[in-house]
């Protein structure tokens, strides 16, 4: 019996000092903060805070260029974890989602020529602008689809891209990809959006869709500080966002591009002709 | 099948070839590529005719029309511009000037829709039907001139390659110092199906080509120069060969495969020598130039004529009677197409340059530039792709590819989205010469993964020099 | 030095550790989606194979059977495994970092891997002399990396290529292992 | 693919006339049977277009007929059509996704799941059962007695005249050696992996000849039986599971080649063509990696001044 434990603690000591010796030979210094973030976060490797994957965002945060509120995946758990490792007093982000600004699927909106070959928007736009008329619409040719880890983008049957908002966890991946940068990230809570992303003039929109924002800023009077129009678009300003003031501008829009996204997936159109009366 | 018939044909031309000039040595070609049915029947036996530009034409010319820096307006709306008087100014080394193609006022300066479909800077000429010259162009004896004021006249005339790489023909002449060049290599093999302009050219201006190529000879100080046509143009050969006597230029036949004509392909073909990988011809001693380059250099030299009409053939199974016509630059396609009788059936595809490189032009409108050799309308029935099958690994675009790259494993890895793994495969070398998209059985769109892979390339090497 | 050969063309081919024995399948699923770690993950297991079988066969002949407490092999085996283990991986961690984030949970995993230890029991069982046992070492690693390379270049190409949803990602890796494993039985009984 | 049927046809017509109409006719039929019905009721079932009539499937039954015996159970034909084209090409993604070829991995799970039914053959034109093929008449001999029995060498003579049994007489092998250089004729398989494979085959078992003749069979007996013509020409040259580049199919050839011999002269199972083609099929992602084309202007020496001609 005694020889079991010497000879198996024997080989056990030896182990250990061969291992101690090459601790330090090999040691590599990483900071133990670091490998406890790194071991926490969601791991999706997404590259939402802007950092190649979750280890290079663990570096930055203890190296202290980066806020604690980066990792949208990871929501407050993560905020929480990374300040109280940190010792750092952080709020967490306000949840934001992705938004296509763009309704003119192949029923509403014309093409300029029939597009055969890779089904791929960025090698679509390179060819003479994209087959879509319009020059900054959605090509619906699922670049963003397939850019998306979550699952949370789709194609709907008429070719237009298709957000679903719970899946999204707002990693702005499809937005870096998207050719026509038709993506545009939204706070969850401003539901009221404006679906177009053309500055064209009303005239030449009409020769090409049926449901484009022409510029007509009548959303941007009826609700001043909700709405603002550049270069006949209009756009909704999510930081002043207000639900009431915004779906009253909505209402009123001629064009019918400004639409709730939160609201039940009922047709856009008859509800707002109820309320119109 | 269209594969047997060629072979005959280019057969039956290699063998006339023989029996006439009694060259017993086998025609000189290049490593893979394939052989496209040639379709030049359709318009290699009819002459060049003018494209008039009659009175109250809107002439579109494009400011960026060549490889490098677009040229810059220095006329105004409402300024009255006589033909071939200069209209941009060029920016940079790596730039040429813009010339009015006609007399008329100039009725906008504005973006228009080029052959890319997109919108880039163009002037807008009304034609006033006089098509009066401008008075101070001037033209001299080349052999009283040095190399250098050959090159200012040639830069001033605005040359550019009229194969349709367009690369401005001043920069390719002056090599840096270290590069010896010992060959000027011609390039009048034409390898695209439909094309006759330089066929033409060649058979109807031997003599013109013959001075050009002189002018050129000397300003590289050159003693060699060969002019590469393929076998399947046996008139163009004979009447170059009669041209080019005792002028210490040779004619050089070539087989009839695709893509003969692509500078790589041409001078291994002609030299034997291969061009390194990411280098330039001038990095293995030769310089290529089109037998059209050729013909408007000495234009541009002995009669002052700047670079402002060209030859192109307007075919295609959508065109009445197709033609080989002298057009003018910023002519747009809808005149060139009226003027061979409009179109017939229904259209499917304009495609501007030749069906295996050619670009789809998106309407009619758009004007002709100086890199078109060619303006070809296909009928519906003809331009239907069948839909994309899987890739069974076949190896047909493997055998074709001129540049000894795999098409089909650098489209497995772009659709994966592996751009760095489409760089290791080499997809930088190759050419776009389209033979494995126009080869492979399963009707896969090939050569835009490899346009998608380059410009990505290209995207991060300019994001690297600029970090 | 024909037997030396027989042991290594057994270990490699005839009775392959991966794809006969079906020793080690979880790093050989694991680590054999690309190629590069592949190779990685080959190297660390081979330099593991290889001392451990010197190690344990001194272990074994020299201390067990000495104090006749054979009994306490596993545990001895495994200690070694894990000393050498624990050296692999600081040494992979400072010479290439990136092969050591590739490896992932699967380097510490060589512990358990039943191939080492199958390896050095093995060894013992078949009592193999102290050459014989290093020379099985390199075959069975040899045939783990043989295995592990071969998959790789498999299942890059069927991993992208339009597999049903259920079957994407192991199930296909194993139908994948399955099918190797068919074509390895052509060496059964090729040494007898 | 309907080409290589075509290709296939002499083949199969000698084939029935030697093992009997009735029999080998059922055998081929169900085959095709089982894998037309697999690939249709898999597409079926996902709902994606029919793809059958790409003749791909009726090519991997008639392979898979030409190495099953013919008087196999009609349930065994169809299973194997069955596993053939669900396991070995279905489940991987349908057309040009599988790494292996579907007929062999048919062939080999028959094989190694009914080892007594895959070994009985019907001697030729005389019908009655044997369990001896030649190969396998040979490997036992060598088992039993170290070297070939004197009455197994007669049996071997035999072959030569297309008299005794085995998967196919030489006559066969001649067929198949038309069907395939027509194949190479018309382009849809190039030379580099039939003639490396046979070449490979002959020589290495050309070399055990002369070391031993007693106990290892002479190299033409080999190229005549147990189907090594078939794999070199119809099998191995599967445009899906091998190399690309000519460098590579040449490697591929003479993998398969090698290994043949090797399981044939000291393997367990008495045929080696099946194996060492499923072998070199998981190794044709490596070989191609590894082959890949020297890309134009990749040499250095040959961009300076010297030229190749003149």
């Amino acid at each position: 019996m005694i020889a079991a434990v010497i000879s198996l603690g024997g080989i056990g000591f030896l182990a250990a000092v061969i291992l101690g010796f090459a601790a330090k030979k090999f040691a590599v210094e990483v900071d133990p903060r670091e490998a406890e973030i790194a071991g926490n976060l969601p791991g999706a490797n997404c590259g939402a805070c802007g950092y190649a994957g979750c280890g290079g965002y663990a570096k930055a945060v203890v190296a202290g260029n980066a806020p604690p509120n980066l990792c949208t995946p990871g929501g407050a758990g993560a905020v929480a974890m990374i300040a109280r490792v940190m010792g750092v007093e952080a709020t967490a982000a306000e949840p934001t989602v992705a938004v296509i600004c763009c309704q003119g699927d192949n029923t509403r909106a014309q093409d300029k020529y029939k597009y055969v070959g890779v089904h791929d928007c960025r090698t679509a736009q390179a060819l003479a602008g994209g087959p879509k008329a319009c020059p900054s619409g959605c090509l619906g040719l699922g670049t963003c689809v397939a850019a998306c880890a979550f699952g949370a983008l789709s194609i709907s049957p008429e070719g237009l891209a298709v957000v679903d908002r719970e899946k999204c966890v707002g990693c702005k991946k499809c937005t870096t990809v998207c050719p026509r940068n038709v993506i545009k990230m939204a706070p969850k809570s401003a539901t009221v959006q404006v679906l177009c992303n053309s500055h064209d003039k009303g005239a030449v929109i009409k020769s090409y869709c049926q449901v484009g924002c022409i510029g007509c800023q009548i959303c941007k009077k009826t609700a001043e500080d909700v709405y603002a129009v550049d270069n006949f678009l209009a756009s909704v300003k999510n930081e002043s966002y207000d639900q009431e003031k915004a779906v009253a501008g909505m209402l009123k829009c001629p064009a019918k591009c400004i639409h709730d996204l939160a609201a039940a997936d009922t047709p856009q159109e008859e509800k707002t002709e109820e309320k119109a009366q | 099948m269209q594969v047997q018939q060629v072979k005959e044909r280019s057969k039956a031309f290699v063998n006339l070839f023989r029996q006439h000039k009694g060259m017993n040595m086998e025609l000189k070609t290049f490593k893979g590529g394939l052989h496209p049915p040639d379709n030049k029947r359709w318009s290699e036996k009819k002459a060049i005719e003018v494209c008039p530009v009659a009175e109250g034409d809107e002439l579109v010319i494009h400011l960026s029309q060549h490889i490098g820096a677009p040229a810059e307006a220095c006329v105004q709306k409402g300024d009255k511009v006589l033909k071939g008087q200069v209209i941009g100014t060029p920016k940079g080394f790596v730039s040429v000037p813009i010339h009015a193609s006609t007399s008329g006022e100039v009725i906008a300066v504005e973006p228009r829709l080029d052959t890319a479909g997109n919108k880039t800077m163009a002037v807008v000429i009304k034609a006033d039907g006089k098509d009066e010259w401008d008075p101070n162009l001037s033209g001299a004896d080349p052999d009283k001139l040095m190399p250098q004021e050959l090159k200012d006249r040639i830069l001033a005339a605005g040359i550019v390659g009229m194969g349709g790489a367009t690369f401005p023909t001043h920069v390719k002449l002056s090599p840096p110092e270290g590069k010896k060049i010992d060959y000027l290599i011609l390039n009048g093999v034409e390898c695209e199906p439909y094309l006759t302009a330089d066929d033409r050219l060649m058979q109807e201006k031997p003599e013109e080509v013959v001075e050009g190529i002189l002018i050129l000879k000397r300003i590289l100080g050159v003693e060699k120069a060969v002019i590469g046509i393929e076998a399947n143009k046996p008139t163009a050969i004979e009447t170059m060969q009669k041209a080019c006597e005792g002028k210490g230029i040779e004619v050089c036949p070539l087989q009839l495969k695709y893509p003969q004509g692509a500078e790589k392909q041409l001078i291994y073909a002609v030299t034997g020598r291969e061009v390194p990988s990411g280098g330039l011809p001038m990095d293995c001693g030769c310089v290529v130039q089109n037998v059209g380059t050729a013909a408007a250099v000495n234009a541009a030299v002995r009669r002052g004529i700047p670079l402002i009409e060209r030859i192109a053939t307007v075919s295609g199974s959508a065109v009445a009677e197709p033609k080989n016509l002298l057009i003018k630059i910023g002519q747009p396609i809808s005149k060139l197409v009226e003027f061979c009788g409009g179109v017939k059936g229904e259209l499917g595809k304009i495609i501007q340059g030749g069906p295996m490189m050619g670009m789809a032009a998106v309407s009619m409108d758009v004007p002709v530039t100086r890199g078109t050799s060619g303006i070809l309308l296909f009928s519906e029935g003809e331009v239907i792709r069948a839909p994309e099958g899987p890739c069974v690994r076949c190896g047909n675009c493997v055998r074709a590819c001129p540049a000894f790259i795999m098409p089909t494993e650098i489209a497995f890895q772009m659709r994966r989205g592996k751009v760095d793994e489409a760089e290791k495969l080499n997809v930088m070398d190759c050419i776009e010469c389209g033979s494995c998209t126009y080869i492979c059985p399963a009707q896969i769109p090939l050569l835009q993964f490899f346009r998608q892979a380059k410009s990505a390339i290209r995207a991060n090497i300019a994001k690297r020099k600029k970090v | 030095m024909t037997e030396m050969f027989i042991i290594l063309v057994s270990t490699i081919l005839v009775n392959n550790f991966v794809l006969a024995q079906f020793l080690g399948l979880c790093p050989f699923m694991g680590v054999s989606k690309k190629l590069d770690t592949a190779i990685g993950m080959g190297a660390a297991v081979t330099f593991v194979m290889a001392v451990a079988a010197m190690v344990t066969w001194v272990i074994q002949y020299f201390v067990l059977a000495k104090f006749g407490i054979e009994y306490l092999q596993t545990i001895a085996f495994i200690l070694v495994i894990a000393f050498l283990v624990q050296l692999v991986e600081m040494i992979i961690q400072k010479t290439s970092p990136v092969l050591y984030q590739a490896l992932g949970i699967f380097l510490p995993l060589i512990t358990t891997n039943c191939a080492v230890l199958g390896l050095a029991v093995l060894n013992v069982q078949k009592g193999h002399s102290f050459l014989q046992s290093i020379l099985f070492a390199i075959g069975a690693a040899l045939g783990f990396t043989l295995a592990m390379v071969l998959m790789a270049g498999i299942r890059e190409k069927v991993d992208v290529g339009p597999v049903p949803k259920c079957f994407q990602g192991l199930p296909i890796a194993f139908i994948t292992a399955g099918l190797m494993s068919l074509a390895f039985m052509g060496f059964a009984g090729l040494i007898k | 693919m309907w080409e290589v049927i075509g290709a296939l046809c002499p083949c199969c017509l000698l084939w029935i006339l030697s093992f009997g109409v009735q029999a080998s006719c059922l055998t081929i039929l169900f085959c095709v049977l089982g894998c037309v019905l697999a690939e249709a009721g898999w597409e079926l079932i996902r709902k994606q277009p029919i793809t059958v009539r790409d003749g791909s499937a009726v090519m991997t039954g008639i392979l898979l007929a030409l190495n099953v015996p013919p008087n196999a159970a009609w349930w065994m034909a169809l299973l194997g059509g069955f596993v053939a084209i669900i396991i070995g090409k279905q489940v991987f993604g349908g057309l040009g996704c599988n790494p292996f070829n579907p007929a062999l991995v048919g062939r080999t799970v028959l094989l190694i799941s009914f080892p007594v039914q895959m070994t009985t053959w019907v001697m030729p034109r005389t019908h009655e059962i044997t369990s001896a093929t030649p190969l396998s008449a040979v490997k036992m001999a060598v088992g039993l007695h170290g070297n070939i029995t004197p009455e197994v060498q007669a049996q071997l003579s035999g072959v030569f005249y297309g008299g005794l049994g085995g998967q196919l007489g030489v006559l066969s092998a001649l067929a198949l050696i038309a069907g395939g250089c027509w194949l190479i004729y018309r382009k849809i398989i190039t030379w580099h992996i039939p003639a490396s494979f046979i070449g490979s085959a002959f020589v290495l078992s050309s070399i055990f000849w002369l070391v031993d003749s007693s106990k290892y069979p002479s190299p033409l007996f080999h190229m005549v039986t147990g189907g090594l013509m078939l794999g070199a020409f119809f099998m191995a040259t599967d445009w899906v599971t091998s190399p690309l580049t000519p460098k590579g199919m040449v490697v591929f050839g003479i993998g398969c080649g090698v290994l043949t011999v090797l399981i044939r002269l000291f393997g367990g199972y008495p045929e080696g063509v099946a194996f060492s083609i499923l072998l070199m099929n998981s190794a044709t992602p490596i070989i191609d990696r590894l082959t890949m084309p020297r890309k134009f202007g990749a040499m250095p020496k040959k961009f300076g001044l010297v030229t190749k001609k003149g």
